[in-house]
């Protein structure tokens, strides 16, 4: 499965790129974070501490147990500061 | 009915001449860039394109519900905005005060923490800190 | 912080023009005479020409001490107003929006009971009625 | 001692002048209203029920046990409608 993964502010920084494309097999968000911080020392970092890290399916906000099947975008950010 | 996201400023009263016709009772809202520190020149608004416009929109559709409001419209601006310029505006109409209150406040409570914003305050020396959420913003949320 | 008593329309845009310099929270609540019955044509609002300035300037001298407002403004007409025209409105502006809100809907809950003001509806047959206080208008007040 | 004694709204139009200059050696607002009753029917209509009554002296409102030494000024109105 083909997977466009999205990050904002301090996430998009620490990872270095606004999104990537990647090739996953994982079931649920929390499988693809295993994949996505084995990429390389910046996403590890980025995705290290989870308990700032909020996550949205196709763009809505979702959890690390939200499942991934028909996905087409996951978007990991930090808590929302708008308004 | 209307959602807006867009780094053009607004003009909060050019905003306000066509709107809540009918209505009684007219809130509106209107956050401001501040300085408290004296360190700041600007405020940088990140957004999530896409999904910014479709949470603002579910949160005005709950709000409209919840409080039969006549009339709701949400303005929020992205991209770099100096101290002293508009952030966002809410407005809403209802027949009574209680109504338009109460749904102003729910708009910003959910619009602070539900929708895909992120500030990053820019120092004199063209630093960046991005702005941390509040555990107060999140705590307004349980009042609904 | 100004206070105005007049039987001239307003302009909520123009007033908020120069409003709340510094501030990052603002908001306006606007009162509209609403055609609840379609039976009626104007609203004439009496009131007491010296106690109406004093009751008005105390309510926001209290507000904005309690919710250290950088700015305040109470505007409300008298006199004869059709369907659809405003009859006043409160504009206050805070550091934060949890206390531009509050003070606002203080002042607004005050105004209504302990302000001068007596609202008689005018109906298509040219009859006044005048209206009653509402027991809940009175009851807001106990949650400052 | 003269008061100027003022009537807002129905009571206004009950009592039929919107003001009257009077005499009185009342020490209370309530023993105004005794005074004010006497005057004629109008006067008796517009005061005989004062729960829907109130009362300001000297533009503060107050209520039937306020004293009226010094006093210039005794206004009555029904609850107010303004907002």
């Amino acid at each position: 499965m083909k997977l466009d993964v999205l990050y904002f502010a301090w996430l998009r920084e620490r990872v270095g790129q606004p999104r990537e494309r990647v090739e996953t097999k994982a079931a649920t968000v929390r499988d693809l974070v295993v994949e996505l911080r084995a990429i390389d020392d910046y996403h590890d970092a980025a995705l290290s501490d989870l308990t700032a890290v909020r996550v949205a399916v196709d763009q809505q906000l979702s959890d690390l147990d939200t499942p991934l099947a028909d996905a087409r975008e996951v978007a990991f950010f930090p808590p929302m500061t708008g308004g | 009915m209307a959602i807006r996201v867009q780094s053009e400023p607004f003009d909060l009263s050019a905003e306000l001449a066509d709107f809540g016709a009918g209505a009684g009772a007219i809130v509106t809202f209107s956050g401001i860039v501040r300085d408290d520190t004296g360190a700041m020149v600007a405020l940088e608004l990140e957004h999530y394109p896409g999904m910014t416009e479709s949470a603002l929109t579910d949160i005005a559709d709950r709000a409209a519900e919840r409080w039969n409001l006549t009339d709701c419209l949400v303005i929020h601006r992205h991209g770099r905005l100096a101290v002293g310029e508009a952030i966002m505006m809410v407005a809403t109409a209802a027949r009574h005060r209680a109504e338009a209150f109460q749904a102003a406040e729910y708009l910003m409570d959910y619009l602070k923490s539900r929708a895909p914003f992120w500030k990053r305050e820019i120092g004199r020396d063209g630093a960046g800190s991005w702005v941390e959420a509040k555990g107060s913003d999140e705590d307004a949320l349980t009042r609904w």
